[in-house]
């Protein structure tokens, strides 16, 4: 008689395959999600295009999203603001009516955030503003969507697409312009 | 820069202690025990500006309580003669601090302020900080403490709120260093000048037993105190090098 | 060296050993069925209802910030150092008395090991990000810090859980083979690549003695480091009696005292349930009697010592901590420890009492349930009294913690009614070893011929 | 495949002594299976060096280096300022360093004796069941009739139980 | 690859399918959950998102009135902290004062206006309109007006100053009554009537911590919550350490130690209510000595004959040594300051004993001293001293109500269902009272007993102002803003009696629409005086300064010149205190004093006041009774006994605790718990020492001898745990609160620092 494992091995063979499937079936499945659904980009109460404001008028974020200079929150425009432009401009389109009913209800308008930070990041525009970084390095081509969406263009490597923000990302882009303390954990986790 | 050169400065940087004097601040408290009355103003105002839960009687009586800076009272003597010492304590910012060591995540470490930091959302919970912590100032979260609404509308948007499995503990209320350290980029300043940073617990101060700021400053208040010579640090044969200076109380 | 412990031929044993892998009674299935089911019970379901209420499920509060889990974890951790640290010693040592009991003796130092592993996911606040402790790269930049005690207890331990199955494994082999050849089905399958096709040639033989000495070697430092790191958990802190030099040596004594009771007890319960009567002999429980009263005294020793460095620094906190211990809040179980512990063992100077089995096995778990005291104490002794007294304040277990302590000698069970079923738990060919070797006999006339 | 022959002993001695007149008689690559370790087998068929303490030397070599490396390498990729120590800090590391060394000495003496015992068996290698209960085995390679009437009349001469032809695949 | 047959193959690709979607959801599942962003409307301009804005204004926790400035971000309160530009409090800011934010956001706080639902039983009421609630009672004050029988209307609230109290004047003259009660349990009424007696006004002069060198405090616990804690807590930390060279010594006289009595340097146990028969003694020995040598020295050595020191020690239980020594530094230390208040005046003898005490001020020279004691100018905006009610002007009321005279009884913040001892029967009375009209923010014990409740804005939501009394040694004023929209359907109570007036048709008389109106227009005269520090270019100006502050002065000062009316030397005497109860069946001396955490119990209904330990005893959530550790061991107590306290008047439970610092016949047990209503965090939490107080007066001013009940003892065999967050409260020589004598010794901690932290230098 003879000895070997091979025989054992065969039998297993099946078993074995098969978990090796599901594995990479797991593996694969999760990466495709990750990969070809685009971001966190839900339907907003307001079919608002940063295309058209910020694209094709050329409005500068800054015209709306005016705390960022100055406030750690970039703050949302009042519907006021809306209002006072669009009292002249494109009056008649439908999504302006929609705004001019919350306006004449006196309503605000229950935006959906798109851009979303752990809570226990504070992370405050005002210094990344002034220190002259493009919104766009964070918030991705946002002039380019009609609706906003969690881009890839933020991403370099160290964080997934569909959620650019995780803290490699923050950590490379202060290390590269050498922050003070600007890989110290309380700089952001307080 | 390659991994190896960068280990190489490493090893030539590293191997002693004192490689960060060059930075500008360390933040030191000073104490005064000569005028501290125990009224405990500190502590409520601690609880208002770092969402501190009230945990409730059960938990106090199980030894819950959450109290980042608290005031411990010593008896001295006998009726008639009974005295009552107020001490406050709180994390004492050890630059030689025991819990910092022992934490195998880095979740509490020194930074170059001289400040302890204590980094909530690193925290897995292994409890072992506050073990080592000889003034026991170090406070863990048991469970997801609630706000019966509305109360949850006065929480401090610039403070997390801590979860459970998380240690928490006195941060010289770091958002408000940051908050000045930014104003000073403002106005291009390099430093944060004398007083323009205090903690909650310094600021409330009825009696302003407490003082607050930048040691490496020598003509901050702070540094005036705690070079008083009535000055002392609580368990300072434990070599822990608190920035937590006491000013003794006096006899008279 | 062969002694004649065994009246039996090397078939006998063969028949033995297969037969307690193979055949199985009901009596196991009921035992595997309660025990798994304590487990689930006692130990998995308060686990669960803690990670969803918070650390708070257990008695732990502001100075008592370390409970039951971490002395049960010290425990269990201690328990695991007779098993395989012995056995290395024995077989250098070359002492053959230890061939019938160190396979089952380094089982348990494995399952302990796995349930001391389990125990640091019950003691920490947040299991679920536990993996931070371990190095590897990842999108935050941050590794461990490998100058906390605890990091070296991840390394220690995770070392300590591969060499120890390792140990095992090796010690194995030439017995799965041997079962190989009984079994057939899944069995024969299992064992075949168990036994990665082992022959018995001289030249594997020899390989393999020499694979097992040198892991031996490696494993006995290992072991004593292992539980020194564990008690640097407590002796690189400065509370009042845990930072002492002496920790190290004492929890390794401690530890080793433990497992060996142990073993007795494990002996025990083997030599009655599964048949092994001539193997396991008044021998063993002579012998390990010896040793257990050997570090019954040390461990004496040791405590008395720490006693009296506490008593004699005279500071403060030394003094108040070691009023406590005597007379404070768990003062009855520090008794009770001493008893346990210090006090029965001397019974074992008699020989009646080493070689008689059933007052060794309540001696053993009265000696266990004493060490895990010591453990409890430890913690809850020391936390409860710190520098400042108006931070002093009592620790009591919960339910929750309890229970679960419970469970986890249930989860200890569950693992080793199945490791039976798979290890022959003795090893083969090492009692053979020890038996006598057939002799020489008058040629018999040649019989066979080429086929 | 290679055939071999094949011959069962009741007791070590006499299976030494067959394996020792077949070596004299020039058969090359004896083996001797027994179901436990045979003192004097090297008397018989010469020493056996093995490479397992090589492996476990640089398996702890190695560990030992990694192992500072790991420790001293994150201290200073990511320098935290802990407890006023040193970045870094010897005590510990050489701790790191005790526990790595111990672990990849362990895994490299599996290792070496993986390679050395040239185990696991893929090929069907010869196999007498018998020799993992009671006897001793002797087995040598012989390729012709003539060659096994020698060693049949050896073995027997030296007390064989048994004597069998065996085919077994070169491992 | 080995052949695989089909349903092999097939297996695995369904599971690999499977698998993949299992994949794909793992993924889906950990995308966290969409958050909303809301903008305003219409943005207010002061708003910006993520930045603070900082309101000042005033806080009304307890009676002092600091400043404070409170910080909000997006229109929510977060923090209060004490307005550095307001004298007052300077930056600091009490426990109670921080807490307010909890009275703003508390959980139980009444939302809307509610009316007793039918006939039915306390508490069980239904909600209705402002217009409805409002209606309701101004349509039966209107009918009672034209009916010339506005006197059936009483309108009680909580001690108020400033132009609301004014406004509650009016509203009171246009009905024609005279029932206008401002009522506070601890308002310091004999020290008025003292002032009054001794120096011939009826006001707080501005006592000088700050500045003094020797501190005697009669009773007074200046620290915690006597007059203006705050101040006191400023001064006091000034002339401790502040001054170079110069330490304050600070003498503490009271039965059972209080915060001041940890934080004096020396603490005097004398007899419950013989405080004044000791600054007596010390009168004496200081005249005896010739360390006065006033033009009435003849006059005061005939008074103080019989109080020699001997005598004294023999009444108060204080050595005559003790006596003569601080005798002497009282008068050879300049400036030196006597202070008396707090349990000393809460007896039969409380007037006297504070003239007394002024009178050691007196013959010190410390009156009208820097240091000592400075008089006050009239507070430049309107005072509410005279409608002060004492003890027995709330009897009277109850009375009235009893015998059916008050038809509407307005009630504004104060709770005098608890506050008040059961024997004042006031719950009874309020039964009888037709319209019962409470404005409280907070369903507390008289609340509940109300026919409508018109709930009124907290603080911090309305309009006020404030003039603290005493001032500062000139006249301060502050006004207290809105830092909040309100959270709820409620009013500020300027507001409602506004509204009340317009509804009775005194809008003639009062014609403002909104309380912001009328305190402008109240500020507008202020503004007309024209001060040089308050100078603005218009009044607009003026006031937007004002807010902006939180705080306005003007220097001018106090008389100073200060004449004695000698019949005053003659009258002064104390008599031995009185006390209800006879000294065999009561032992003890029960000495109630208020919390530290709850002042008089409002605030029991604040989480965060709840779970601060108190200062002395570490004790949370609870009463406790103090018992001295002699006592105890005599009558075999310890920690957690439950023991019965009974009074003439009544009975408690409560657990002991051992309190090193208390004589050994005197209990103590703090006012605050105990409440029956109040909001969750309050209700049925341990127990209230006035119920079992005996209705025994101090003769002049009618008020209650608060201290002035004996009880007794008696062990129930039960047990509790106290709750308490301190383990053991003593140093086991340990020296973590390290002294050192008034001589400087070189320290070390600073040079044994190890590198890292050396101050670069």
């Amino acid at each position: 008689m003879n000895v070997s494992i091979v025989p054992a091995l065969k039998v297993l063979r099946p078993a074995a395959m098969l978990v090796i499937v599901i594995l990479v079936g797991l593996v694969l499945g999760y990466w495709a999600n990750a990969t070809f659904v685009p971001g966190n980009s839900p339907e907003q109460p307001i079919a608002f295009s940063h295309k058209i404001h910020a694209g094709d008028n050329e409005v500068p974020c800054l015209y709306c999203h005016t705390q960022a200079r100055r406030s750690p929150s970039a703050g949302v425009p009042a519907v006021s603001k809306c209002v006072g432009c669009h009292l002249e401009v494109a009056t008649e389109k439908p999504q302006i009516r929609l705004l001019m009913s919350y306006w004449e209800n006196r309503e605000p308008i229950p935006w959906i955030k798109v851009h979303d930070l752990p809570d226990f990041v504070q992370f405050t525009h005002k210094r990344h503003v002034l220190a002259n970084i493009e919104c766009q390095t964070c918030h991705g081509p946002v002039e380019t969507m009609d609706r906003i969406t969690v881009s890839s263009r933020a991403v370099d490597g160290s964080a997934e697409v569909g959620h650019p923000w995780k803290m490699g990302l923050c950590l490379s882009c202060h290390r590269e312009n050498e922050v003070v303390n600007g890989t110290d954990c309380l700089t952001c986790h307080k | 820069m390659s991994f190896f050169s960068r280990f190489m400065d490493g090893w030539r940087k590293y191997r002693k202690p004192g490689y960060y004097e060059e930075f500008d601040y360390h933040w030191t408290m000073a104490i005064d025990l000569d005028k501290c009355t125990g009224c405990e103003a500190c502590m409520t105002a601690c609880q208002a500006e770092n969402n501190i839960p009230v945990v409730g009687e059960e938990e106090v009586a199980r030894g819950r309580e959450m109290q980042w800076i608290r005031v411990e009272r010593y008896w001295e003597g006998e009726y008639p003669n009974a005295k009552l010492n107020f001490i406050p304590m709180m994390c004492q910012h050890c630059d030689a601090a025991p819990c910092e060591t022992v934490c195998p995540v880095a979740a509490t470490y020194h930074n170059q302020d001289g400040l302890n930091a204590q980094i909530y959302n690193r925290c897995i919970g292994t409890r072992a900080c506050a073990v080592y912590c000889p003034y026991e100032v170090r406070y863990f979260n048991y469970y997801d403490h609630g706000w019966d609404s509305p109360l949850e509308q006065q929480l401090n948007p610039d403070v997390t709120v801590r979860g459970k499995g998380v240690m928490e503990k006195c941060t010289f209320c770091i958002q408000r260093i940051r908050q000045a350290k930014d104003m000073a980029k403002d106005d291009d300043r390099r430093r944060v000048q004398d007083g323009e940073v205090q903690p909650a617990c310094v600021q409330t101060c009825p009696t302003k037993a407490l003082v607050f700021g930048n040691r490496k400053d020598r003509e901050s208040e702070v540094y005036q105190s705690m070079t008083d010579p009535r000055n002392y640090r609580v368990l300072d044969e434990l070599n822990t090098d608190s920035s937590v200076f006491y000013l003794k109380k006096v006899d008279a | 060296m062969t002694t004649e412990t065994f009246k039996l031929g090397y078939n006998d044993i063969h028949d033995d050993v297969v037969r307690s892998i193979v055949k199985t009674g009901p009596k196991y299935y009921i035992a595997l069925a309660t025990a798994g089911s304590i487990t689930l019970l006692c130990f998995f379901f308060p686990w669960f209802y803690q990670l969803y209420y918070g650390i708070g499920a257990a008695g732990m509060n502001h100075p008592g910030v370390w409970g039951t889990y971490l002395a049960s974890f010290i425990f269990w951790i201690g328990l695991s150092h007779s098993g395989t640290l012995l056995s290395c010693v024995l077989h250098l040592t070359n002492s053959s008395w230890r061939k019938a009991m160190y396979r089952s003796a380094e089982a348990m130092t494995l399952f302990s090991l796995v349930v001391a592993a389990t125990y640091v996911m019950v003691h920490v606040g947040r299991p679920w990000f536990v993996h931070w402790a371990a190095p590897y790269p990842n999108q935050m930049e941050l590794w461990p810090n490998f100058r906390s005690p605890l990091m070296f207890d991840v390394m220690a331990i995770a070392t300590y859980i591969t060499g120890s199955t390792i140990f095992i494994y090796m010690g194995s082999i030439p017995d799965f083979a041997a079962v190989r050849d009984r079994t057939s089905g899944w069995r024969n399958t299992m064992y075949t690549l168990l036994s990665l096709g082992w022959r018995g040639t001289d030249k594997e033989w020899h390989r393999l003695h020499w694979a097992y000495t040198f892991l031996a070697v490696l494993i006995i430092p290992l072991a004593v480091s292992v539980h020194s790191i564990v008690s640097w958990d407590f002796a690189m802190s400065i509370v009042p009696s845990l930072h002492q030099t002496i920790f190290a040596p004492y929890f390794v004594v401690g530890a080793i005292y433990s497992g060996t009771a142990g073993i007795v007890t494990v002996m025990f319960v083997l030599r009655k349930t599964m048949g092994f009567e001539q193997y396991i002999t008044k021998v063993h429980f002579d012998n390990l009697g010896k040793l257990l009263l050997v570090l019954s005294l040390i461990w004496t020793y040791i405590n008395g010592v720490e006693l009296f460095t506490a008593w004699y620094s005279g500071t403060s906190e030394e003094y108040e901590a070691l009023g406590y211990k005597l007379f404070g809040y768990y003062a009855w179980l520090y008794w009770e420890m001493i008893l346990f512990c210090a006090v029965a063992p001397l019974l074992m100077f008699s020989t009646r009492f080493r070689t008689s089995f059933v007052p060794m096995l309540i001696l053993s778990i009265a000696i266990n349930i004493g060490m895990f005291t010591e453990r409890f104490l430890i913690i809850a002794t020391s936390l409860s009294r710190q520098y400042l007294p108006d931070a002093w304040g009592v620790y009591v277990p919960s339910l929750v913690e309890i229970s679960i302590m419970v469970g986890s000698f249930a989860l200890f069970t569950t693992l080793f009614l199945v490791f039976v079923k798979i290890f022959p738990s003795v090893s083969m060919y090492e009692v053979k070893e020890t038996m006598a070797t057939p002799k020489m006999e008058p040629l018999a006339p040649a019989s066979g011929s080429p086929a | 495949m290679t055939s071999n022959v094949i011959g069962l002993f009741h007791d070590p001695e006499s299976a030494l002594t067959a394996a020792g007149e077949l070596k004299g008689a020039g058969f090359e690559s004896l083996e001797i299976m027994s179901p436990v370790p045979i003192h004097g087998v090297e008397a018989v068929l010469g020493k056996k060096k093995s490479v397992i303490k090589n492996f476990t030397f640089m398996g702890a070599l190695i560990g030992g280096i990694s192992g500072f490396a790991l420790a001293a390498g994150t201290a200073i990729a990511w320098p935290h300022p802990v407890g006023g120590r040193p970045i870094i800090t010897m005590p510990p590391f050489l701790i790191i360093t005790y526990e790595l060394t111990i672990l990849f000495g362990i895994l490299a003496t599996v290792l070496g004796f993986i390679v050395s015992s040239r185990l696991p068996a893929f090929r069907n290698r010869v196999y007498v069941p018998e020799s993992a209960v009671d006897k001793f085995v002797v087995t040598a390679p012989c390729d012709d009739a003539e060659h096994f009437k020698r060693a049949e009349a050896i073995l027997n001469q030296a007390g064989a139980e048994q004597v069998r032809a065996m085919s077994g695949e070169e491992s | 690859m080995p052949n695989i047959d089909r349903r092999e193959f097939l297996k695995l690709v369904g599971a690999g399918g499977v698998s993949v979607g299992g994949g794909f959801m793992l993924r889906e599942a950990n995308k966290d959950q969409p958050e909303y962003l809301i903008p305003h409307v219409l943005a207010p301009e002061d708003f910006s998102s993520g930045l603070d804005t900082f309101y000042n204004s005033v806080c009304s926790m307890c009676p002092a009135g600091c400043g404070i400035s409170v910080r909000t971000r997006e229109g929510r309160a977060k923090k209060i902290e004490g307005n550095p530009a307001h004298p007052v409090s300077q930056g600091g800011l009490c426990t109670l004062g921080q807490a307010g934010l909890q009275a703003l956001y508390n959980p139980d706080r009444l939302t809307a206006p509610m009316r007793r639902a039918g006939a039915g039983d306390a508490g069980s009421f239904e909600e209705i309109t402002w217009e409805q609630g409002l209606k309701q009672v101004g349509d039966r004050l209107d009918l009672l007006r034209a009916a010339r029988r506005g006197n059936r209307v009483a309108l009680l609230t909580q001690g108020v100053r400033g132009h609301l109290a004014q406004l509650l004047e009016s509203f009171m003259r246009q009905l024609g009554s005279s029932r206008l009660l401002h009522y506070d349990f601890d308002h310091p009424h004999t020290l008025y009537a003292a002032n009054q007696q001794f120096f011939g006004e009826s006001r707080l002069p501005y006592y000088d911590l700050a500045n003094t060198r020797l501190l005697l405090s009669f009773g007074a616990d200046y620290l915690n919550n006597w007059i203006s804690p705050v101040h006191h807590s400023l001064g006091f930390g000034e002339s401790r350490q502040s001054r170079p060279d110069v330490r304050a010594r600070f003498v503490q006289i009271e039965p059972r130690m209080s915060i001041s009595g940890a934080a004096a340097d020396e603490w005097i146990p004398a007899k419950p209510g013989t405080e004044g028969i000791l600054a007596l003694g010390m009168a004496h020995h200081i005249v005896a000595e010739g360390n006065y040598s006033g033009a009435d020295r003849g006059a005061w050595t005939t008074a103080l004959a019989d109080y020699t020191p001997d005598a004294v020690a023999e009444q108060t239980g204080v050595p005559a040594t003790t006596i003569t020594r601080l005798a002497d530094s009282f008068a050879d230390t300049a400036p030196s300051l006597a202070i008396g208040g707090g349990a000393a005046g809460n007896h039969s003898n409380g007037v006297d004993t504070l003239v007394a005490v002024n009178a050691l001020n007196y013959l010190a020279a410390n009156i009208g001293q820097e240091g000592g004691l400075v008089f006050n100018p009239e507070p430049a905006g309107p005072a509410s001293q005279q409608h002060q009610a004492s003890y027995s002007a709330m009897v009277e009321l109850a009375e009235a109500a009893r015998q059916g005279e008050i038809d509407v009884l307005i009630i504004n913040g104060t709770n005098p269902v608890f506050t008040l001892p059961p024997t004042a029967e006031f719950a009874e009375a309020l039964a009888q009272i037709p319209l019962v009209v409470s404005l409280s923010s907070f369903l507390d014990e008289t609340t509940a007993l109300a026919d409508v409740i018109l709930p009124s804005h907290t603080y911090l939501e309305s309009w006020g102002d404030d003039f603290p009394e005493p001032g500062m040694g000139f006249s301060v004023g502050a006004v207290s803003q809105p830092v909040v929209s309100p959270l709820y359907n409620t009013r500020g109570t300027g507001d409602i009696i506004l509204d009340l007036a317009r509804r009775m048709g005194a809008s003639s008389v009062i014609p403002w629409q909104s309380m912001e109106e009328f305190l402008k227009y109240g500020w507008r005269r202020i503004y007309q005086r024209g001060d040089a520090q308050t100078l603005a270019q218009d009044f607009d100006a003026f006031w937007t300064s004002v807010l902006k502050a939180g705080a306005w002065g003007e220097t001018t000062s106090g008389t100073t010149a200060f004449s004695l009316n000698p019949d005053v030397i003659a009258s002064i005497g104390v008599a031995p205190p009185e006390f209800s109860g006879s000294e065999e069946d009561y032992p003890f001396i029960l000495h109630p004093y208020l919390s530290a955490n709850f002042h008089d119990g409002r605030g029991a209904n604040l989480p965060w006041m709840q779970e601060l330990p108190d200062p002395m005893t570490s004790v949370v959530y609870g009463s406790w009774v103090e018992v001295n550790p002699v006592t105890a061991e005599q009558m075999e107590l310890s920690e957690g006994d439950l023991v019965d306290i009974q009074s003439p008047h009544g009975q408690l439970r409560v657990p002991v605790f051992i309190y090193p610092a208390i004589m050994p016949n005197v209990i103590a047990i703090p006012i605050g718990q105990g409440h029956g209503e109040y909001g969750r965090y309050a209700k049925d939490r341990g127990v209230n020492p006035i119920e079992i107080l005996s209705p025994q007066l101090e003769p002049i001013t009618g008020n209650l001898a608060s201290s002035a009940t004996r009880v007794s003892l008696t062990a129930t065999g039960g047990r509790v745990k106290l709750v308490k967050t301190s383990g053991v409260s003593r140093d086991l020589g340990r020296d973590i609160v390290q002294h050192t004598g008034a001589g400087v010794e070189v320290s070390s901690a600073v040079d044994n620092s190890i590198p890292i932290t050396e101050v670069t230098t």
